[in-house]
């Protein structure tokens, strides 16, 4: 890879070097992911969704005859075997373009190393919005939302569909996420319902497997609504033990990341719960579960796995897709048989592309602009498990920070207005 | 009258309901060689811990040269000028014989330059020396766990001589050694002693050893000191004869 | 207890050919940038864990294990990215010695309260200090970023900006130099009178006493050079990765450098960085190719070594050197 | 011969403690075990026990016992009582007498027998059955701990330094039950370590006496002999 | 904070650390009798887990009743004793019981790794849930909040039984003589007959068993999922560790301390519930080191 960045940079000095790229015999992509510890609940998904889109992609050809090959990198083994393995992909393994990754903390410590390396990184999966608030970058891109829609929309729905609640309490994961997700849930709610009063904010710790004394403080409490982004077995085993004990007779919950467990929680998951899904991502989106192509790749998915999909499935059709539109419309733009890396990097400007859900469009700051879809948990024997209904889907760009904007400052300039001005697109279910 | 280089002044150590001490005053006195002989389990070897701070006494007090120790922890009475050997040999048994002493003598001289090997110190001539002299010196480079017991038991008085001290203690000094070289150990390290002007205690059951070597015997029994005087005193005592000695050396 | 674990103490200097070969492994190490510029980052953070298993292995040969001493690791990797976020453009030189002196003197603190405990309650204590830290870290998200840590910065060398290149091409050869100082001084440390009375602790600590030394200072002594060695490496590898996380501190890793003391020898020092060594390129190709028992690989090497090389690779290492040399 | 020893060594570490001993030892004799402290008196029983790395060969009763697994050799009629008493604190003194005969998987019947026999013995242990066994003294626990290796030494039984400590009533208490035991049934084999050997005279039918790991036979030692 | 709230916190914290004693259970009698901190443990919890989630899932899936959860609870926690604890103590451990703990703690770790990877091996990354035991035996609801009657009534009296019967087994039948006599003298043990080699054998069962149980009596009111053994571990560790390592009462306290512990400071102060288990562990063994209820070992010379 250095001799690649070094023929570029000597290409991209000669005035018609930008032409003079071949076609590779494959186009190398390294993706990072769990494939071991909690998170692997996303990242094993992603992976065996993406073999199967690279597989359905290079049998029609791949991206202008080339075909894509990934490798994936195990984000559980740790921050030391990720740096040096990202390395590796990149300079060894001449990879040209990275998708990494799923956790925050990896995205902070990738992104900088992507940038000094010079290689395009897709940030994919993870969700933290500081990275483009806090740094300008030339070579990472964001393939999906971050954390403000995602928490926007879940606030906005619960407005929509609850508007008189009184009081609410917080049980988190005690980590980044758990804690940024709520900071900004928090700050959106006393703007657009400043009467609101939180009864109690437990961060009990990642991976915690009793949620016994919260759930009896939380019963002591009765909070009309009860707010978790909790993920994975986390929410699994939180969910599971606050339903058993009739805790969802008197409050509302609000789990934003839950579309991920539905399958796993099966019966234990009440109706009239609030779903999110991180994007507008579930099996049975209701504008593409018709279309053609969503539904011969979910059954392809539930084929090979036995499972529905999760939205982290969603998250890397969208990386994938963002790929292949960024290499034709470098390829077009430029009439080239294959692109420099220049080309792609100027290709992702506004570039547009669509995975399984709704079209997504790169920013100028990098930051994809995602729709949200929420809905409300409903047990109507169609599945084993819950299904939504009252959904409903958010356009990414009005909840999304502008350019140049710290997220938590700009929500301070929204007032209870905001809520009424956002008209998502609302389905039955 | 001079001071005693030891005085212990109404020594009381109970252990449970067994009373190892009872009221011990004894004076040792500067330059005579000082053998506590005794029965089994008579409290000997618990007066030399309490002497070296070891085990603290119930009441009473120990004076080193006028010093109150009784509450000192061995370390502080070591570097008064006390020193131990032992009836188990305690030895550092992964070094050799010679680092055994070594290791001593940098304990006695105090730790400076941090980086200096163990083996450039000047005390190592001195060191061979002194097992040269308990009769080691072929084994100085041998680790202590090859040893024989004997050997042990005469390396672990070498390292109590290392210190310099003023006073040795010494429990059993030649059990395990052969009983053909007992004499002959005896011999040097009771000169050593007076060449070095260490006084020393010492508990034992060799007889014969005690007539020949010891100024002074003490009687202990029942914890505490029955009989005191010069050994041909002690030793042809009836009550010794009938409750320390037995037929034994007769 | 016998002396299977440790080797005999390195009082005698090693024969002149294998220091030779020593040499020559530094020499090779030296090299790895330009004739195996893929390994580089690899060998960095193998060098920077060998610096704290050299720590734990002052420890063991006292007889002791500690299952906490990523402890020192991590508060000096921390206080590395502590000092880098409030200090912008610190010298990487600045972060090195604010790092080291803060193991150091959590190494004192700590250390002050389990010189006191031997065996089993030592390392459980350790154990306890370093899951302490390690609540901290992850529940004090504010302060310290949670579990996601705190990203440093690249650190000016002597003033200098130097680009990600020159910077760890910098750093490797800074390690190599602290791997090779340090692993000196260690070993001549062990050699010292002050290092040989801390290893009394071993097998007397009685005789310790009665020669007028107090264990627990002793035992101190050694603890304030582990931790030192420790905080070296933390900020080694907190500059090498460039993010610092509460995992540093997690008693995996603890037990990992244990693991790896043991791996390569207990208590000798080079074969703490063969050890380093040899864990990482393990760790690292065997979670690339074989990423679902990359562990049960390393554990059942770990059992073979024990059960049936109990002085580690450096022993194999030696005793097949030995052997070489008797026959030609 | 109940037991025999062919070119024996032991060693504890790599220690040599016992250097190719030779001895035999007949049914129902006594014999005085005389050594000074670390010659290797104890690490003879402790031999016959199989706590030693030993070479050469160790019969008992006929049978080969040095390659026998080492809890399988009380069983076979040995009982062992360390120097140090060495009593379980957390049960009782008769707990502690019941325990060899319960490894052993004796049934009811069969313990009740040996255990009256231990206590006619040693009637004194009676009284103090329900005693938990760390709060016997050192005197009674060397009781205990020959009553409890009375109970499978059938054949054999191995008294390590029993004198050792004791004051010198019960010493003479310790040596009527010996005495007792003996009467009682003649064909049990006794092997008594000591080092002093004048509180044995007039006991022990044979004296062998240990010098770094050597055995040299001494003097037979009969009653009313004078020093 | 008043009476009932103080009630509640009472509750939970009983119900934790039963679940906590279980587990600690056998890794102190381990630990009492062979003198191995047994690292593995937390994985064999782990492992006892998954298998009663694979087995129960099987069962009723056939149809059973959902009560047959708990005897296969008991049977998942016997295979675990048997069939990874058996071998690991007889191919492993008692080839290292004269080297250093060290090394013997080292083998323990050495086993977690590989076991750690079984499970994932075994039973892949994903969450696993099954809940039947826990709904079978419905809800209690005390000063209005309302409780499982598995985590409240119980866990708590399963600890308590195995307290009790695990004391009865040690001090009055045979084999758990032979056991207590052992752990007390183990050379003294051998020279009155008793093979010690098998009772060490059948500690170290019992303990996994004890660690399997915890995992399955865990297993309905959690996701079982990779790591949960290595967070568990550490915190049997504390427990053992502050009650003083082999006591078996001591651990039942301890673990009341820390499960006590944590839930008040869920209701007081939130932020500390992680750090309670260890604070309470330091605090303990500094001012008695050998633990709430150990005795120290004089030195002899």
């Amino acid at each position: 890879m250095k001799k690649l960045i070094a023929t570029t940079a000597l290409c991209a000095a000669l005035p018609m070097g930008a032409f003079a790229q071949d076609k590779p015999d494959s186009l190398k992509v390294g993706m990072t992911t769990f494939l071991t510890g909690p998170a692997s609940v996303f990242g094993v998904p992603a992976r065996d969704a993406m073999d199967i889109m690279v597989q359905n992609l290079n049998d029609e050809g791949g991206i202008n005859g080339v075909p894509v090959e990934v490798s994936y990198i195990d984000e559980g083994a740790g921050a030391e075997a990720l740096t040096s393995e990202f390395r590796r992909a990149v300079e060894q393994g001449g990879a040209e373009v990275m998708f990494a990754s799923i956790s925050s903390g990896n995205c902070q410590t990738l992104a900088p190393l992507a940038e000094d390396l010079e290689v395009i990184n897709f940030m994919w999966d993870c969700g933290t919005q500081r990275i483009f608030e806090e740094a300008d970058y030339d070579y990472v891109f964001r393939t999906q939302a971050n954390a403000t829609p995602e928490m926007l929309a879940a606030v906005i729905y619960l407005l929509k569909t609850q508007p008189d609640f009184e009081t609410l309490a917080v049980v988190n994961q005690d980590y980044a996420w758990g804690r940024d997700s709520w900071d900004i849930f928090r700050t959106a709610l006393m703007q657009f319902k400043p009467d609101v009063e939180i009864v109690g904010e437990f961060f009990p710790a990642f991976g915690a497997p009793d949620y016994s004394t919260e759930i009896s403080r939380l019963q002591a409490l009765q909070p009309d609504v009860v707010l978790s982004t909790s993920w994975g077995g986390d929410l699994d085993t939180f969910v599971q033990q606050a339903s058993q004990r009739g805790l969802m007779n008197n409050s509302t919950f609000v789990l934003p990341l839950a579309e991920s467990s539905l399958e796993r929680l099966g019966s234990a998951l009440p109706p009239g719960q609030i779903v999110g899904a991180r994007g507008d991502h579930y099996f049975l989106h209701p504008e593409r579960r018709d279309d053609e192509d969503f539904k011969s790749f979910m059954s392809q998915y539930e084929d090979q796995t036995g499972n529905i999909t999760v939205y982290s499935v969603f998250h890397a059709s969208q990386a994938l897709a963002a790929l292949e539109a960024a290499y034709t419309k470098a390829i077009e733009e430029n009439g080239v048989e294959w692109p420099s890396q220049e080309q792609v990097l100027a290709a992702m400007d506004g570039l547009e592309f669509q995975g399984l859900g709704r079209p997504v469009t790169i920013r100028e700051d990098n930051q994809g602009i995602e729709a949200q879809l929420m809905g409300t948990s409903a047990q109507n024997g169609d599945y084993p498990f819950a299904t939504l209904e009252n959904i409903m889907i958010f356009d990414g760009a009005e909840l999304t920070a502008p350019v140049g904007e710290v997220s938590t400052d700009w929500i301070e300039t929204l007032g209870p207005e905001f809520v009424d001005e956002i008209e998502p697109t609302t389905f039955e279910n | 009258m001079t001071e005693p280089l030891l005085e212990t002044r109404d020594l009381v150590i109970r252990f449970g309901g067994v009373t190892a001490a009872d009221h011990v005053s004894l004076k040792i006195e500067a330059g005579r060689n000082l053998a506590i002989i005794g029965p089994n389990g008579a409290g000997k070897t618990t007066f030399l811990n309490i002497c070296s701070g070891w085990i603290k006494p119930s009441a009473g007090s120990v004076h080193f040269e006028g010093e109150d120790i009784t509450r000192l922890p061995p370390r502080k009475i070591v570097t008064r000028g006390v020193a131990r050997a032992f009836q188990i040999p305690q030895l550092f048994t992964e070094h050799t014989a010679l680092e055994n002493l070594l290791i001593a003598a940098s304990a006695r001289d105090g730790l400076r330059n941090p980086l200096r090997s163990m083996h450039g110190i000047d005390a190592r001539d001195e060191m061979m020396h002194l097992l040269d002299m308990v009769n080691c010196a072929d084994v100085a480079d041998r680790v202590v766990v090859e040893l024989s017991e004997g050997e042990r038991k005469l390396i672990d008085i070498a390292v109590a001589l290392a210190l310099k001290p003023r006073l040795l203690l010494m429990d059993e000094p030649t059990s395990g050694v052969a009983s053909s070289q007992k004499d002959e150990i005896m011999e040097i390290l009771i000169k050593a002693l007076s060449e070095a002007n260490v006084t020393s205690v010492f508990v034992e059951h060799d007889m014969s050893i005690v007539q020949t070597y010891a100024d002074e015997v003490a009687v202990w029994n029942a914890g505490n000191v029955q009989l005191r005087g010069t050994p041909s005193e002690v030793l042809e005592h009836p009550d010794v004869i009938r409750d320390v000695i037995g037929e034994e050396i007769a | 207890m016998s002396s299977v674990t440790t080797t005999a103490p390195a009082t005698g200097s090693s024969p002149a050919a294998l220091s030779l070969l020593w040499i020559a492994g530094v020499v090779l190490l030296a090299a790895v940038p330009f004739l195996a510029p893929n390994l580089q980052l690899l060998v960095n953070f193998a060098l920077a864990k060998g610096l704290a298993v050299v720590g734990v292995t002052v420890l063991l040969r006292a007889g002791q294990v500690s299952f906490g001493h990523a402890l020192f690791f991590g508060i000096s990797a921390y206080i590395g990215a502590f000092v880098m976020a409030s200090v912008p453009g610190m010298d990487f030189f600045g972060i090195l010695i604010a790092g080291t002196l803060g193991a150091a003197l959590a190494g004192l603190v700590v250390g002050l309260f389990v010189v006191r405990y031997r065996g089993i309650f030592f390392g459980m204590l350790n154990l306890a200090f370093s899951m302490i830290f390690w609540s901290i870290l992850e529940k004090f998200y504010h302060i310290t970023g949670g579990a996601d840590g705190i990203r440093l910065t690249r650190p000016t060398v002597l003033g200098m900006e130097l680009g990600r290149d020159a910077f760890e091409l910098f750093l490797y050869y800074t390690a190599i130099v602290l791997v090779v100082g340090l692993g000196w001084f260690t070993i001549r440390w062990f050699a010292s009178p002050v290092g040989q009375l801390f290893q009394t602790i071993k097998t007397n600590e009685t005789r310790l006493e009665y020669l007028g030394i107090s264990p627990r200072r002793a035992m101190l002594s050694g603890y304030l050079l582990s931790a030192a060695l420790c905080g070296v490496g933390g900020i080694l590898m907190a500059t090498a990765q460039g993010v610092v996380t509460p995992e540093y501190v997690w008693w995996v890793r603890s037990a990992e450098m244990v693991f790896i003391a043991v791996l390569g020898g207990a208590g000798s020092v080079r074969g703490a960085f063969l050890g380093a060594l040899i864990y990482e390129f393990v760790r690292t190709y065997a979670s690339a190719y074989a990423g679902d028992v990359w562990q049960m690989l390393l554990g059942a090497f770990l059992l073979v070594i024990i059960l049936f090389a109990p002085g580690g690779i450096i022993g194999i290492f030696e005793r097949v050197f030995a052997r070489g040399k008797g026959t030609s | 011969m109940m037991l025999s020893f062919k070119d024996v060594s032991a060693s504890i570490g790599i220690i040599p403690i016992l250097r190719g001993l030779d001895v035999e030892i007949p049914q129902s004799q006594t014999v005085a075990m005389i050594g000074r402290n670390g010659a290797g008196k104890t690490t003879f029983l402790r031999t016959i026990m199989g706590f030693t790395r030993t070479t050469g060969e160790i019969r008992f009763d006929g049978k080969r016992i040095d390659t026998l697994h080492p809890p399988k050799r009380p069983g076979l009629g040995i009982g062992y009582a360390p120097e140090d008493r060495r009593l379980f604190s957390a049960f009782t003194v008769e707990e502690n007498i019941l325990l060899p005969a319960q490894a052993a998987g004796l049934d009811q019947a069969e313990t009740q027998k040996r255990l009256d026999r231990a206590y006619e013995i040693l009637p004194e242990l009676r009284e103090m059955a329900g005693r938990p066994g760390g709060q016997v003294s050192g005197g009674q626990g060397k009781m205990v701990a020959l009553a409890r290796a009375l109970m499978l030494g059938r054949k054999l039984v191995l008294l390590d330094e029993p004198f050792q400590g004791l004051a010198p009533a019960l010493a003479q208490r310790y040596s009527e039950a010996l005495r007792a035991l003996r009467d009682s049934d003649r064909s049990v084999t006794l092997i008594i370590t000591e080092s002093n050997p004048a509180l044995l005279r007039g006991f022990a039918d044979r004296t062998l006496v240990i010098e770094r790991g050597e055995i040299a036979e001494g003097a037979p030692q009969t009653e009313g002999e004078s020093a | 904070m008043n009476l009932t709230t103080f009630l509640l916190a009472l509750f939970d914290g009983v119900s934790y650390a039963a679940l906590v004693f279980i587990v600690a259970l056998g890794l102190t009698l381990i630990f009492g009798v062979m003198r191995i901190l047994n690292v593995a443990h937390g994985s064999l919890y782990a492992i006892g887990a998954y298998a009663t989630v694979s087995l129960v899932g099987w069962v009723l899936a056939l149809g059973a009743a959902p009560i047959l959860a708990f005897p296969l609870m008991i049977v998942s926690a016997i295979l675990v004793g048997v069939l990874i604890g058996g071998p690991v103590e007889y191919l492993l451990l008692r080839r290292i019981y004269d080297k250093p703990e060290v090394l013997q703690l080292l083998v323990t770790f050495a086993v977690f790794m590989i076991l750690e990877d079984v499970q994932r091996l075994v039973w892949g990354t994903q969450p696993y849930f099954e809940a039947q035991a826990l709904r079978a035996l419905g809800n209690v609801t005390v000063f209005g909040v309302t409780y499982t009657v598995y985590q409240l009534i119980l866990l708590p009296l399963v600890a308590l039984t195995l307290l009790v019967g695990l004391r009865f087994f040690l001090r009055r039948t045979v084999t758990g003589k032979l056991i207590t006599a052992t752990t007390e003298d183990r050379e003294a043990a051998q020279s009155i007959g008793i093979d010690a080699d098998r009772v060490f054998l059948l500690t170290f069962v019992m303990g996994a068993i004890l660690a399997g149980l915890g995992g399955a009596l865990a297993s309905p009111t959690t996701s079982i999922l990779p790591g949960m053994g290595a967070d568990m571990i550490v915190l049997s560790f504390a427990v053992v560790a502050t009650a003083g390592l082999g006591q078996i009462e001591g651990a039942a306290i301890a673990a009341l301390m820390i499960g006590m512990g944590r839930s008040f400071a869920i209701y007081i102060w939130p932020e500390v519930a992680v750090l309670v288990p260890y604070l309470i562990m330091v605090l303990v063994l500094l001012v008695r080191p050998e633990g709430l209820f150990g005795s120290p070992a004089a030195r002899k010379i």
